[in-house]
């Protein structure tokens, strides 16, 4: 095995590991009860956030496209989860919520993939900044549209409606428009969260490691060289597109269906910066990273709960910093050269281990 | 020798309990959950320091009770309020004075009708808040009964018969009040003449103004908060259109925003429960004591978060609610005592029926030089 | 506009005459006919003109002074710029309205001046993408790691080692391709296009940054590269030893459009092209 | 009538974005980095202006000299503090950066002054509106256009004729290049910032003129608007900017007067793409080749 192949299945092996670990140590913890209602109610969350945050990495760490409209395609996916739910509960009478909740979560991400080549299509023809701002776009339109959107249920058949809310009597309504998604029951679970987790880890990380993967990577590092190469740029950058699309729309139905009740603010152009921020943070590329900065973000600001009225100015200041640290090269070799004597340290130790 | 003992340990506890009693206050551990940061922390914020003004009072007249009010932020937002409400219970919180917003308050109140927790919202006023739920009761007025009777008000008192609406369209609160309002005109032969909308986000009231300008609308209904309002008393100041621009209880405020030019607001008409300027003893205190704690007018919100702290107190009274009990315990008391008082606070007289929906009166108020004048 | 009828539709091709191929080679189709080639940028025309033919197993330079046009002729070619007049016909295709991908499946790889390595891949990783339309499998197969998958990702990995070998730089394979020394890098890039499985290898400077020892090295893996493959090579290089010493048929670019054609003894004797790299004699001694 | 009613609007609503726009724009040009924190300054701006006006009692012209004079020192030590350190990192760095500083912005203001709205005061800007025949043209439209007019104007002149103006536009055909010919890059980035930022307070002035709320998240709209305007017009354009601006304030109120007023933002957004799609830099931009 080379060395870069067995790094690779390091880092997979840690990742999952990981995620694995987690799982498990909250699972005994909710069993013996000596989980805070706090974390317990952050668990489905933080599942989706940590889905959102590595699919979005996947466009812009993996495919290197700036997007800022991600989190229209969670809404895509909650309100898709959110009427498929009902619809499934109004009409179709099916209570095993385990089953209401896998179809929900397969149409939010059949639903917001097909938005994602919709978009796709026009829009990855577009370069750096231009498609961060028709991504920006396309989120705000998205919010703008559901606004008006009605969604109801009667008998048995789902009833639409746009910018009036025409009903059939007797209709049980499922989006009503700024009310969102109302009347939701909440099916979700943080199992299903955790296998979501998997299913979008295993995606992703074998997706990189395969020739998809590679090809994407290409046309991030040198678009003219991968074409010369004879790989279709836009084809392949579609692929990351969709397939984060695909992944946020999951996690959006997860997330809606954790609740009673879905509103279009939830979905605003700061809620893509977020995700925009846990990737950043957890390094472009870097899946596992996206997953600790994004399970961290989310609990961190809970448990400053303290500080509530400094804690959006703490994070912005820490953002910044943060920013500067990491990308200021100065800084970065003035930090490097007081690591390196340490890091010299531990690999003489080894050394001398080895020799003993 | 075991009886004896047993008795014993049984008479000292009565005692002690007795003595607990009689000596220390119950102790009530209340969580007010609103929004106290973000775009939404104007009305948070509000609630809060109404709150704290009434726990404050509570306090201080070393009754029956003492209040212990936790505070937790919301922002607004249906996933953040789940958590505020869980770090509510983990503080120990016994009952829910909130959540501020309406959205929020949906989702909380859901969650807290299947742990058993009681729900006071001061201001959450869409009906979604009370429906399907037990636990959940309401100090303001909810948006439909605003609706229906800003429309019987204006027929009865024949103000004009060509509406114009504006309203908030990403807004459950402006889009609750309209729809039944708009149901009610047609019932008593007010026309709609122009129907426009607008989001959180808009500055620009322009075109909103001019549509019902030029379909010559005698009356503009504005069921939305005192911000967009004035920004629509200006443009149509601009516009030289002077129609009766008629409100909700979400338009009191207006008179209060720094640097506002009140001449605009001349002849502004609103239903509300509550204005800062009203000559009685209670609202003169109240205001007096908002002001000297944070330098500026309370709001509706305030006055009614106030209220709140009261109505809970007398609820609690009425169930027998002690330190000690828990959430789930307390919520089942809670309910059935809200149903059997009847309070008198800063927004009138207040009682509840099952469904967790308030009665008491609205009053119509106009603002004639810079003051609301009542009927 | 005429108003007769038109009973013909036929596209004229206009033909080559001065065109050279090495010997061997005259009896194949030539890999690549440029003809009339030329191209505009507001106005200015970059190339104009512009014939070659370069033979199925030829070498075959470009060299001018910079700013002769010589890459922008690379890049009609690969299809980076739509040429504005003429044709390129590759193994006898015409590429008229091709895309780069395209031109690329038809068999030209290229390298590029300033190079274009993926920085942030390894080394094998970027030998792989060359292979990308040699060894397939689809996505899907990739994601749930079918056996497809597992032959596959061997199969690539054998012959991206195979393709390194030729410049013994199989133990540079996990190494990110952007940490890589200069001359090293340049390396990988033909080995890339190597990988792609061309029938002409364009190389844009290959000797730069190159020391003699180096380049004397390049030199006889071009060659070695041309004899293993049996494709055709076409450089531009502005060292000499390098074009005088390996490429057979040479053409000079000056201002855009060709000077000279031949071989280099030909081409080292042509007062046309020196005139072209030192100047005018007056001019010269003015 | 309605459409010239609604023109007019549409120039005036239309004239904010561009002066907004402007500092987008300039900003990313030079410095080719999104400056998300611009719409803030304008919020800082305004209520500099609100404080001047409101508290200290400054007449209106000396209340929005001082705030041009905050924003220009806010807007050159954001740009020491947080941006120079980034120069040579990457964009998507600098972005979130910039993003931090919005969020550091509005929450400094909601300290300072509070979540309760405040109302602009009345000043010359928004006075008595003018009346046309039967057109109502409000004061603060007039002030807007006319400002716009004379900041096209004068910024222009400026880059074209001024030896800081030139040295601006090296920097944003090639910073290398103009660093070897002795440009202080740093200087000029700076002067960029200053420049930006004092149109920043103008345009914070006359937002809260016409539209006389002002909060800690005034600018965030109006910001990203205007963001989406400079795109429109060719980001880098100074030319572009205005006219982005003002035909992204036309569309919206068109949009909303004679589509609906639901899908009013939706109507710009989406005329934004369209025109994207068509002209992939915008109205007036470059058409960037990449030199291969």
């Amino acid at each position: 095995m080379t060395r870069a192949k067995r790094n690779r299945l390091i880092y997979n092996i840690v990742t999952f590991v990981l995620v694995i670990g987690a799982f498990i140590l909250l699972q005994s913890m909710i069993a013996n009860k000596s989980i805070t209602r706090s974390l317990k109610g952050q668990l489905v969350p933080i599942c989706c956030w940590v889905v959102m945050a590595v699919s979005l990495n996947l466009v812009i760490g993996i495919s290197g496209e700036l997007s800022l409209g991600h989190a229209g395609f969670m809404s895509v996916g909650a309100y898709t989860g959110a009427v498929v739910s009902g619809w499934l509960l109004n009409a179709c009478a099916i209570e095993n919520t385990t089953l209401r909740l896998v179809l929900a979560i397969v149409a939010g991400g059949i639903m917001a993939g097909v938005m994602g080549a919709l978009i796709g299509i026009p829009v990855l023809r577009l370069r750096g900044d231009y498609l961060a701002i028709v991504t920006l776009a396309f989120g705000e339109i998205i919010r703008n549209l559901v606004n008006v959107l009605y969604v109801g249920v009667a008998d048995g058949r789902l009833a639409f409606s746009f910018l009036n809310k025409k009903m059939p009597e007797g209709v049980t309504m499922l989006v009503d428009g700024a009310k969102g998604a109302v009347k939701i029951k909440p099916v979700s679970t943080f199992t299903a969260g955790f296998v979501l987790i998997m299913i979008t880890l295993l995606v992703v990380l074998n997706l990189v490691n395969s020739r998809a993967g590679r090809a994407i990577k290409a046309t991030r590092d040198n678009r003219i060289a991968a074409e010369s190469m004879g790989v279709p740029v836009t084809k392949y950058k579609m692929m990351a597109f969709v397939t984060a699309a695909a992944l946020a729309g999951m996690a959006g139905a997860l997330y809606g269906l954790n609740s009673s009740t879905v509103v279009p603010t939830q979905f605003t152009f700061n809620q893509s910066i977020n995700v925009l921020v846990f990737v950043v943070l957890g390094g472009l590329g870097n899946v596992l990273g996206s997953v600790i900065s994004a399970t961290l973000l989310t609990v961190l600001p809970e448990m400053l709960r303290a500080f509530s009225d400094y804690r959006m100015l703490v994070y912005a200041v820490v953002l910044i910093l943060v920013m500067i640290f990491t990308n200021n090269p100065l800084i970065r070799s003035v930090m490097n050269s007081a690591i390196a004597p340490l890091k010299r340290t531990l690999r003489g130790k080894k050394q001398g281990g080895d020799i003993a | 020798m075991k009886k004896v003992f047993a008795l014993l340990m049984a008479a000292c506890m009565l005692l002690c309990g007795v003595s607990a009693l009689a000596d220390e206050a119950v102790t009530l551990k209340i969580a007010h959950i609103g929004p106290t940061t973000g775009a939404a922390a104007l009305y948070g914020l509000a609630t809060l320091h109404g709150a704290e003004i009434a726990a404050q009072e509570i306090n201080d007249a070393n009754g029956a009770f003492k209040i212990e009010l936790i505070n937790e932020d919301d922002e607004h937002n249906v996933e953040k309020v789940i958590n505020a409400y869980n770090a509510a219970l983990d503080a120990g919180a016994q009952m829910i004075l909130g959540t501020t917003t309406s959205k929020p308050c949906e989702a909380a109140g859901a969650q807290g009708y299947v742990d058993r927790v009681f729900f006071l919202t001061p201001s959450a006023s869409s009906t979604a808040v009370i429906e399907d739920k037990d636990n959940v009761f309401q100090i303001c007025f909810t948006d439909p009964n605003q609706g229906s009777a800003s429309a019987q008000y204006i027929a009865e008192h024949g103000l004009g018969t060509k509406i114009a609406v504006i309203y908030n369209n990403a807004d459950v609160y402006s889009t609750g009040i309209r729809d039944t309002f708009v149901a009610e005109a047609a019932d008593k032969g007010l026309e709609i003449v122009s129907e426009t909308t607008f989001t959180d986000e808009t500055t620009d009231f322009s075109v909103q103004v001019a549509d019902a300008q030029n379909n010559g609308a005698e009356i503009v209904f504005l069921p939305m908060y005192y911000t967009p309002a004035s920004l629509i008393l200006k443009v149509a100041a601009d516009k030289d259109y002077h129609p009766i621009f008629f409100g909700v209880d979400g338009m009191d405020g207006i008179l209060g925003v720094e640097g506002f030019d009140t001449s605009l607001a001349e002849g502004v008409m609103l239903l509300t429960p509550f204005v800062a300027t009203a000559s009685d003893e209670k609202t003169v205190n109240f205001v007096a004591k908002y002001q000297e704690a944070y330098g500026e007018i309370p709001i509706q919100f305030a006055a009614d978060a106030y209220d709140g702290i009261y109505i809970l107190v007398a609820a609690a009274e009425k169930a027998g609610i002690t330190s000690d009990m828990e959430p789930e315990e307390v919520c089942d008391l809670m309910i059935a005592a809200m149903q059997e008082i009847s309070v008198d606070g800063l927004t009138g007289s207040m009682t509840w029926d099952e469904s967790g929906a308030v009665t008491k009166t609205p009053m119509a108020a106009t603002i004639v030089n810079g003051e609301y004048v009542f009927e | 506009m005429s108003q007769v009828k038109r009973r013909a539709n036929v596209k004229m091709v206009p033909l080559q005459s001065d065109a050279i191929v090495p010997e061997r080679d005259i009896n194949k189709a030539p890999v690549l006919e440029a003809r009339h080639l030329g191209i505009e940028f507001g106005g200015l025309k970059a190339v104009d003109d512009f014939n070659l033919t370069i033979g199925r197993t030829e070498i075959a330079g470009l060299i001018g002074p910079n700013g002769a046009g010589k890459t922008t002729v690379f890049n009609l070619i690969t299809k980076v710029y739509e040429p504005t007049m003429g044709a390129v016909l590759i193994n006898g295709h015409d590429t008229k309205g091709l895309s780069i991908v395209q031109a690329s499946k038809l068999g030209i790889a290229r390298t590029f001046q300033n190079i274009r390595l993926f920085d942030q891949m390894t080394v094998e990783e970027n030998v792989r993408i060359g292979l990308h339309n040699q060894i397939k499998y689809d996505m899907v197969t990739g994601i749930l790691r079918l056996p497809r998958y597992w032959k596959q990702e061997k199969r690539q990995h054998e012959k991206a080692l195979d393709l390194l070998h030729i410049f013994d730089m199989e133990k540079l394979a996990d190494e990110t391709a952007g940490s890589l020394p200069y001359g090293v890098q340049r390396r990988l890039e033909i080995v890339r296009a190597l990988a792609t499985n061309p029938s002409l290898l364009l190389l844009d400077e290959p000797a730069a940054g190159m020391n003699p020892h180096e380049t004397e090295e390049l030199m006889e893996n071009i060659a070695k590269i041309r004899d293993q493959f049996q494709i055709a090579i076409l450089l531009i290089e502005h060292d000499m030893s390098l074009v005088m010493g390996v490429c057979e048929g040479i053409c000079v670019l000056n201002f855009g459009k060709v000077i000279a054609k031949g071989t280099a003894d030909e081409i080292q004797a042509n007062p046309v092209v020196i005139e072209a790299y030192l100047g005018k004699k007056k001019e010269a001694q003015a | 009538m309605i459409f010239l009613d609604n023109l007019i609007n549409g120039l005036s609503l239309g004239s904010i974005y561009a002066i907004i726009a402007l500092g987008y724009t300039m900003v990313y040009g030079i410095a080719k980095m999104l400056n998300f924190a611009h719409g803030d300054v304008i919020m800082i701006g305004a209520y500099i202006a609100f404080c001047g006006l409101q508290y200290w009692g400054l007449p209106p012209v000396i209340a929005i000299l001082a705030a041009m004079a905050v924003c220009t020192l806010l807007g050159v030590t954001i740009e020491g503090l947080a941006y120079r350190p980034l120069r040579q990192a990457t964009s998507l760095a600098v972005l979130i950066t910039a993003i931090g500083m919005s969020y550091l912005l509005q929450n400094i203001a909601l300290m300072i002054w509070g979540a309760n709205p405040k109302s602009f005061p009345r000043t010359f800007i928004n006075g008595a509106s003018i009346r046309i025949g039967q057109l109502n043209i409000s004061s603060a439209t007039i002030w807007t256009i006319l400002a716009n007019i004379v900041i096209m104007v004068a910024l222009t002149l400026f880059t074209a004729k001024t030896k800081m103006g030139k040295a601006m536009r090296c920097v944003s055909e090639d910073r290398g290049a103009a660093e070897l010919m002795g440009i202080n890059v740093n200087r000029t980035i700076s002067m960029t910032f200053a420049i930006g930022s004092a149109l920043a307070a103008i345009a914070g002035v006359l937002l809260c003129s016409s539209y006389p709320i002002l909060q800690p998240t005034t600018g965030s709209m109006p910001g990203i608007k205007a963001f989406t305007a400079a795109v429109f017009g060719g980001i880098g354009s100074i030319p572009g900017a205005m006219i982005g601006g003002v035909l992204l304030g036309v569309i919206e109120i068109f949009g909303k007067a004679y589509i609906s007023t639901e899908l009013g933002d939706a109507i710009v957004f989406a005329v934004l793409i369209v025109v994207l799609l068509v002209k992939p830099t915008g109205l007036l931009g470059k058409p960037v080749r990449e030199k291969v």
